[in-house]
């Protein structure tokens, strides 16, 4: 099939997938889900079809297609080439796994849901869906902005769209309103350079942004970057998201978490690197250096909240801060070593190579996580994992594919999370090489806190995984939990497949890699970096003269990693087959009990005391005493910790505003001469001023 | 008559607008308002006759009686009615007192009088001492309905504002196209109309002035 | 006479002539029946008249004046009335219901109606300023009487603030009308009765004199100013929108302060001509900005649905006075534009709002809750609705709104646009907080669960579907439209 | 980059770490016990424990999931294939790309990270203290060692532990700088707290207040607490073996069974040495409170951040 077809074709998917949800709306809702997420699927295919074509295609190949006019004012178009592609590649491998996951899960959450809202789902999932991927497609500005503008409508309905309580309301109301204004944003950036341009399409902007002045060209990145963070819940601008992503239908969070975040670093990536990318020369040093602070501090911070959430899909959400922070390590980093030197762009390349196998890397394992808390969810309707416990006896496969899922985003070998922070650490040490001074330090600092961030996201994992499916059900809810029904499975497995493979076969992705790269960076692709010895081999060439570098394996290490395992497997069987027997654990003597069992709270509380200065814990104990105030009844503890960001800018912030707009409303006359008062005053003082000015 | 004398005696009358204007603003009592307008209608009806005099345009003697029988004689006379038919106070409530409100009128005056110095020499040629005395009656009016309580009081000042635009129109440009003025004066007796009705409506539902009722704010 | 002169009289006849002929009958189907056929009557007119225009230029009879631009808030006028007709018949049989409407004084009602359609009429097709201001009177006192038709007391203080303030808000207008008739006369162009016609004052406006043309502007933007609820003279805006019964509310809405704008816009060409385009605009400006910054707390903390949009309106007007301020064919196409997506939109959002207040029995907000679950597709429509006002594409405000913004930023407006935007971005919290508690979670036990009737949903659907179908892109006659009513502007 | 360490050597290098392992155990403990004027047990005496729970039937928590019986298995099989990254006999860089260090970071982060599944399957309280303990100073550990390694990778332009070796070259300790001292100390810091002793965790004991690693252990038995135990002597045997790598790796250059025989002997002075060390802090210090870990901790990453910045300004 050509690929010039596919856009088309992969619009008449969602498109119509959208439209036939709707028009089911009277009928089954059931139906409607049925087909709009099979059209949703196909959609996914075509999209996977048509990126594939142009990333494995002839190199530098880029797909422009005109889009019949709509607006007097813009001609829109839209333009594939190897980043649109590979960002369509990652939102469609997700939204397959999504489109397979969907019917089920809705079903089994909500059984009694009306036909009017299961349509509803399936026509919005469509919608979302298409609008992502046509974001990443966009050939022009105003193209782009409905799009983007579509997606968040799109998702804002899937996060509304189960109102049981009016919290889901608020989730929403609060990730629309951050969304509008990242869109403001946005707007003035993309309109500063059309207004130059005097055109919409992408070509324009670059030829304008090519000769605007350094410090305009800065205000309109920084415009547009806070725009894309907003979007993409980068702290401080955060808030919105451990709130909404929880709030949708698990599939879709996984969507929402896993690829529309990917979308704003599209944006981000599009406009550093191509947009506004300066005829020749490096980018202004302070893009690259404020990207690189920014996802540090994202990544610390997002896992720190991370590990003291009891919420699984809450818990997930913010780990999605994390690693948009490590996404943005890398593109700072690449930022920072462009054009620098000869071998700095190769390096530049690693970087980006490493951001972008990441972003791919986190969709996969991300939408995993998601799936399987969706799965653990619509069993045992309970979110809050100190309420669970005990599910791994009783949904095996599930437990499974989340366990590697953790392990994966945990950044552990032989998975793939460790592969795409392998290369970023190698990007940050041959930065802090290759850039002397405090910068380099900083570099360091960075490759630290990465570090760190790997580490806490196991500590994390560890308590998430283990409180949730290890040890003994904690409430009836897990108690009778039962195993996820097959299709939720196997869009699970897929995703873990995925993890799998972009783990121990990195170098084979590495050829998806080169068209973006080299797109945007000119020069070499991926794979005549990073995969120069092979697809096996992941190596990096650090200092000029090419001695050093680093080689690493994924590939053997996962053989070895295997054949290690199965002669300790037969080390442990012993030497003469011992005999298995099972006991109740042991508790000091007492009967073994659920309450026992270490909680998500206990689990997280060392990190709680020794980060205090980050979390503010506040926690509130009462003793409930019986006639003698030492005999204890009862025990009420109430614990939690506040979101800095949250509290000291954005509540303040929405509280001052109410006040102000209550008072000068109360303090409004209702009286007539009052009105009349205001109208002459009015007009006597713009008689004086014009009395004045014109004089 | 020549041209001088016409502008000088516009320009006398303008002085006696301003006085009754003054008048209006001042009034203690209803009654003396209401007769202060017809007063200011009858100057205005007297005006419009020296110009039509003076000019022999035939517009403006049909504008000076309309002015007459209209604005000096029927609107009044149906004030006067609706307070008989209301027996409301007669003393008119002020919002702010009285002096306060003379002050404003006289920094309205200084205002239109600035404004209108600042169109220069050559301009004030086109508009003579009509157009300050014009924007002063029309915003004095208005100041009035703002700072007086009771419906009728605004439509008073409803009346005078009229009043000043009407002055303005002669003076300035010799009046505007008849059918416009007949226009005009028929939407302002339309409006008094409505106005009339809606006063007597409230006075019979709930027995209040309307132009006291305050509750929708905010 | 060619067709279009004949349409010229014949436009504000038909609703003249209905609203007499209502007056002989007092049963419902007829009145309701006369009401929607006489509208479509006009809407079938008006895209006649719209074709010959489009044909054969601007057509002219005596003080009567049809060009594009006159032609587009015409095109809204009659659309909304069509809508309001077909949304009536199912509303007034729950309005009669439940006694908010008595059965026999509803001729009187009707006959308002089309006469205050009447009056906007003229006041769109007048070419002589004198009459447009005649006409503007005329649109203050039917509407009066419509906003004090329910007859309780917040009804007639409403209708007395609205009528007081915005009579002395147009006497100003007239004053200043005077002012820039006597400037006309005083270049002695031609006799007295051409100079107060716009087209005729047009070709010589470039040599009246600025000082006098400058305070008869300001008097003009105060007064008209008023009457389409500028800040800080919309005052009596919310009260007016919120008491009037809603088919009135959506009109004065949708339609009237948007002739009200007309009336500022043909002045703003005269005095761009005689002094300097730069004048009007920092005037619009101002007012435009205070507008938008004025509406917004008063959005936030509102908790009467109808005086939420009320206000919203204020804040659109204001848009739209940014959009002609800052100019350019941009700019005020992006008005134009913006003058027909909100008077869609508006009247949409109150329609929907109306229902739910039939529903719930109650204009506050805290009360009107789960929309969604008693009336679906009411309830859709009407947080569509509140999308679309707050910008959000794919609706058509957000194109109109991004059109403005484009122009601000051409012009580097850089100041306004900043107030701007942050003002935009919150009254969109604060409307989508509200929509949001409307229209989600529990319904109130209150709340009536009975059927939507169709003729409203009908009425709702068709702004609908014009609202997402400008905001997909713009037709080609549309477009055209606009671009010449853009030329007549800016030329 | 490619080098001349074959891949039977680098097996050779493995088992090495895997069978001495126990005997490292041994001697720190035989050096503790004369510290502190005791006997003490026979050197080989982890070898005899091994053996003889691999030896005994096991018995497993009713409640433990399927996951349990594996884990021991793959902790091992992490640890190990953590020891064939790390070069022993010789320097420089193995034929096959099997020597990066912030892989074998990840590797004992993957053993670490089992362990405390495993702990908190069984579902008793103590599993879940000794887990949540061990997460909480593991990734206070890792961004130090991290920057241990970068002190050196800095310098060398790699992170493949051979080539570092390599670079550092055989006349390690006269060319050594005031980053390499400070480095070291910072290493030498972690060490306790990578291979769980005293000051940070305490081996000997299954007391609730001093454990982090035993207590995760406690659920296990017969074979697999076997495999745990040994997985943890290979730890520390692989910990004590990447300082050697890092910062004093002399080993002979050339090929042949002596300079094999010669290299083998150095590197066991060199653990031995460590192992000294090692006795020698756990026998002077006592364990410190839970929450001053991070204070010591912070001591380390001081350390390690001024031997950076020193590299690189």
């Amino acid at each position: 099939m050509d690929v010039q077809a596919g856009p088309g074709l992969m619009a008449a998917c969602y498109g119509g997938g959208a439209l036939s949800s709707l028009l089911l709306a009277r009928g089954s809702g059931r139906l409607a889900v049925g087909v709009g997420h099979v059209a949703a699927c196909a959609g996914a295919l075509v999209g996977l079809g048509l990126s594939l074509g142009v990333l494995l295609g002839e190199p530098g190949r880029t797909i422009i297609q005109p889009i019949p006019v709509l607006f007097p004012f813009a001609r829109l178009s839209l333009s594939i080439d190897g980043l649109s592609a590979y960002f369509l590649l990652v939102i469609s491998l997700v939204a397959i796994a999504a489109a397979v996951y969907g019917p089920a899960y809705l079903r089994a959450l909500s059984p009694e849901a009306r036909p009017a809202r299961q349509a509803a789902q399936g026509f919005a999932l469509n919608l979302f869906l298409g609008c992502m991927a046509f974001v990443c497609c966009a050939g022009d500005a105003l193209t782009f902005l409905l799009c983007w503008e579509g997606m968040t409508l799109a998702s804002y309905v899937l996060v509304v769209s189960d109102d049981r309580d009016g919290e889901n309301a608020r989730a929403g109301l609060l990730y629309m309103v951050m969304a509008h204004g990242g869109t403001a944003l946005l707007l003035v950036a993309f309109l500063g350079l059309t207004e130059r341009a005097g055109a919409f399409d992408f070509g324009a902007l670059r030829a304008t942004a090519s000769g605007l002045d350094p410090p305009t060209r800065t205000m309109v990145f920084f415009l547009a970057f806070g725009g894309f963070a907003t979007k993409a819940g980068v702290i401080p601008l955060h808030v919105w998201l451990p709130r909404a992503h929880p709030a949708a239908p698990s599939h879709i969070s996984a969507l929402m978490s896993g690829v529309m975040l990917k979308v704003a670093i599209y944006g981000i990536l599009r406009f550093a690197f191509d947009l506004l990318a300066p005829g020749a020369g490096p980018l202004p040093s302070s893009w690259g250096w404020t990207v690189l602070f920014v996802g540090t501090t994202s990544a610390v911070l997002g896992v720190l909240y991370a590990l003291q959430q009891h919420d699984l899909k809450r818990l997930l959400a913010f780990h999605s801060v994390e690693n948009i922070g490590i996404i943005l390590i890398g593109a700072g980093l690449a930022m920072i070593l462009w054009r620098q030197e000869a071998t700095s762009s190769a390096l530049a390349t690693v970087a980006l190579t490493a951001a972008l196998l990441h972003t791919a890397n986190h969709a996969a394992f991300k939408g995993l996580l998601f799936l399987g808390a969706g799965s653990v969810l619509c069993r045992t309707h309970v979110r809050n994992m100190e309420e669970l416990g005990g599910l791994a006896r009783r949904m095996p496969s599930t437990a499974a594919l989340f366990l590697l899922g953790a392990v994966a985003i945990s950044a552990l070998p032989p998975l793939n999370g460790f592969v795409s922070e392998w290369l970023t650490f190698q990007a940050l040490l041959g930065g802090a090489t290759r850039v002397q001074g405090p910068g380099g330090l900083i570099i360091v600092f960075a490759a630290a806190m990465l570090a760190l961030t790997g580490g806490l996201a196991a500590a994390c994992f560890a308590k998430a995984f283990g409180v949730t499916f290890l040890g003994r059900p904690r409430t009836p809810h897990a108690e009778h939990a039962t195993e996820a029904p097959p299709s939720m499975i196997a869009a699970m497995a897929w995703l873990a497949a995925l993890c799998v493979a972009l783990g121990v076969a990195p170098g084979y992705a590495m050829r998806l890699l080169d068209a973006p790269t080299s797109a945007l960076l000119g020069g070499a692709g991926s794979s005549a970096v990073v995969a120069a010895r092979g697809p096996l081999v992941l190596s990096v060439a650090l200092t000029p003269s090419g001695i050093g570098g680093t080689a690493m394996s994924m590939t053997m290490i996962a053989a070895l990693l295997v054949a290690l395992t199965a002669i300790a497997w037969v080390l442990r069987r012993g030497w003469r087959r011992g005999s298995r027997r099972t006991a109740p654990t042991w508790t000091c003597g007492m009967s073994p009990s659920a309450r026992f069992d270490y909680t998500a709270t206990a689990f997280a509380k060392p990190l709680r005391l020794v980060f205090a200065a980050l979390y503010h814990p506040r926690r509130d104990v009462t003793h409930e005493t019986s006639e003698s105030p030492y005999i204890v009844r009862r025990i009420h503890y109430a614990g939690e910790i506040v979101d800095l960001a949250e509290t000291h800018i954005y509540r303040r912030a929405a509280r001052d505003i109410s006040i102000l707009s209550q008072t000068i409303r109360a303090r409004s006359t209702g009286s007539i001469y009052g009105y009349i008062g205001f109208v002459l005053g009015a007009l006597v003082v713009a008689l004086l001023l014009v009395g004045v000015i014109y004089r | 008559m020549s041209a001088d004398t016409v502008q000088s005696i516009i320009d006398d009358l303008g002085a006696l607008l301003l006085f009754t204007m003054i008048l209006i603003v001042a009034a203690g009592q209803i009654y003396r308002a209401i007769y202060a307008v017809a007063a200011q209608s009858l100057l205005i009806a007297i005006a419009g006759g020296v110009l039509a005099a003076a000019t022999g345009n035939v517009d403006l003697w049909v504008i000076a009686a309309i002015t007459l029988v209209v604005k000096a004689t029927l609107l009044p006379w149906v004030l006067h009615w609706v307070v008989q038919r209301m027996n409301v106070r007669r003393e008119i409530e002020p919002v702010i007192p009285i002096a306060g409100t003379l002050a404003l009128s006289v920094l309205i005056v200084v205002v239109s009088f600035q404004v209108s110095a600042s169109l220069g020499p050559v301009r004030q040629a086109i508009t003579g001492n009509a157009l300050p005395v014009g924007i002063a009656l029309t915003l004095t009016g208005v100041l009035v309905m703002a700072t007086r309580k009771t419906a009728l009081t605004q439509m008073v000042g409803l009346f005078a504002s009229e009043n000043g635009i009407f002055f303005t129109a002669m003076a300035v440009s010799q009046g505007m196209p008849l059918i416009i003025e007949i226009g005009v004066i028929l939407d302002v007796i339309l409006a008094a109309l409505v106005m009339t009705i809606m006063v007597l409506r409230v006075r019979s539902t709930v027995d209040a002035d309307i132009a006291d009722l305050d509750r929708l704010r905010g | 006479m060619t067709v279009g002169e004949t349409l010229l009289w014949v436009l504000p006849l038909v609703p003249t002539v209905t609203a007499f002929a209502m007056l002989t009958t007092r049963d419902r189907r007829i009145l309701s029946a006369l009401d929607v056929g006489s509208s479509a009557l006009l809407l079938a007119l008006t895209l006649i008249l719209a074709r010959e225009v489009a044909a054969s230029g601007p057509h002219a009879l005596g003080v009567l004046r049809v060009d594009d631009l006159g032609l587009v808030f015409l095109v809204l006028l009659v659309i909304l009335t069509f809508a309001v007709a077909i949304y009536t018949v199912g509303w007034l049989t729950q309005a009669v219901a439940v006694g908010n409407m008595q059965a026999k004084y509803l001729r009187s009602y009707f006959a308002l109606v089309h006469l205050f359609v009447a009056t906007m009429v003229v006041t769109i097709l007048a070419d002589n300023l004198g009459v447009l201001w005649i006409a503007m009177e005329g649109t203050t006192i039917t509407s009066a009487v419509l906003i004090g038709y329910h007859g309780h007391h917040h009804g007639l203080e409403a209708a007395w603030k609205y009528i007081i303030v915005t009579t002395i808000g147009i006497s100003f207008g007239l004053f200043g009308t005077v002012l820039i008739y006597a400037a006309a006369a005083a270049t002695g162009v031609q006799g007295s009765a051409g100079t107060l016609s716009w087209s005729a004052m047009m070709p010589v406006a470039s040599t009246l004199d600025p000082g006098i043309v400058r305070i008869g502007f300001i008097f003009v933007m105060i007064g008209y100013g008023t009457k389409a609820g500028l800040a800080p003279m919309h005052l009596w805006l919310p009260d007016a929108h919120s008491q009037a019964p809603t088919p009135v509310s959506a009109l004065l809405s949708g339609v009237l302060i948007k002739c009200a704008l007309l009336g500022i816009i043909r002045f703003q060409t005269i005095a761009a001509a005689a002094c300097g385009a730069a004048f009007p605009t920092y005037v619009l400006l101002v007012f435009g900005l205070i507008s938008v910054v004025v509406a917004t707390p008063f959005i936030l903390a509102q908790h009467d649905v109808k005086r939420l949009l009320g206000y919203h309106s204020v804040e659109h007007v204001g848009i739209v006075a940014l959009g002609l301020g800052f100019g350019g064919p941009i700019g005020t196409y992006g008005a134009l534009l913006h003058v027909v997506n909100h008077g869609v939109t508006k009247a949409l959002a109150f329609f929907a709002a109306g229902k739910a207040i039939a529903r719930y029995g109650s204009r506050d907000m805290r009360v009107i809750r789960g929309v969604l679950r008693v009336a679906p597709i009411g309830g859709t429509l009407l947080v569509l609705g509140a999308l679309s006002l707050a910008g959000v594409p794919p609706f058509s405000i957000f194109i109109s709104e991004l059109m403005v913004l484009r122009a601000g930023i051409g012009l580097g407006h850089s100041v306004a646009i900043a107030i701007f935007l942050a003002m935009i971005v919150v009254i969109f919290a604060g409307l989508l907080h509200h929509a949001g508690g409307m229209a989600f979670g529990q319904p109130t036990a209150a709340a009536s669960r009975e059927p939507e009737s169709w003729s409203p949903l009908v009425g709702m659907l068709l702004l609908a579907a014009i609202m997402v179908v400008l905001g997909l892109g713009i037709p080609a006659s549309v477009d055209g439209l606009l671009r010449r009513a853009t030329e007549i502007i800016v030329d | 980059m490619i080098g001349d360490r074959s891949f039977g050597l680098v097996c050779l290098e493995m088992a090495l770490l895997l069978l001495a392992g126990p005997l490292v155990t041994g001697t720190i403990q035989k050096i503790k016990a004369r510290l502190q004027c005791r006997t003490g047990a026979d050197l080989l005496q982890p070898y005899r424990d091994l053996a003889k729970l691999f030896r005994k039937d096991s018995v497993q928590a009713d409640t433990a999931s399927g996951f349990f019986r594996s884990i021991p298995v793959l902790v091992l099989a992490a640890t190990v294939t953590a020891g064939a990254l790390v070069p022993v006999i010789r320097v420089g860089p193995p034929a096959l790309p099997l020597g990066d260090a912030i892989l074998l970071l990840g590797l004992l982060a993957l053993a670490r990270f089992l362990t405390a599944i495993g702990a908190l399957d069984a579902g008793g309280a103590f599993g879940g203290m000794g887990a949540s303990r061990e997460m909480t100073i593991a990734p206070l550990v890792e961004p130090v060692l991290m920057m241990v390694v970068f002190s050196t990778a800095v310098a060398a332009g790699t992170t493949e532990l051979g080539a570092l070796a390599a670079h550092r070259g055989t006349e390690w300790l006269l060319a050594w700088r005031a980053a390499d001292f400070l480095g070291f100390a910072a290493m030498l810091m972690l060490l306790p707290a990578e291979t769980g002793r005293i000051p940070v965790d305490n081996p000997d004991t299954h007391l609730e207040l001093t454990m982090l690693h035993e207590g995760m252990l406690l659920e296990h038995s017969g074979p697999g607490l076997g495999c745990m135990l040994l997985a943890s002597h290979t730890r520390q045997m692989v910990t004590l073996a990447l300082v050697s790598a890092l910062f004093f790796p002399a080993g002979p250059a050339g090929t042949g069974a002596a300079s094999l025989l010669l290299g083998v002997g150095t590197s066991a002075a060199k653990i031995l040495v460590l192992a000294i060390f090692l006795a020698l802090v756990e026998s002077s210090y006592a364990k410190l409170r839970l929450f001053r870990v991070p204070q010591y901790l912070g001591i380390g990453f001081v350390c390690a951040l001024v031997a950076l910045a020193l590299r690189i300004l």
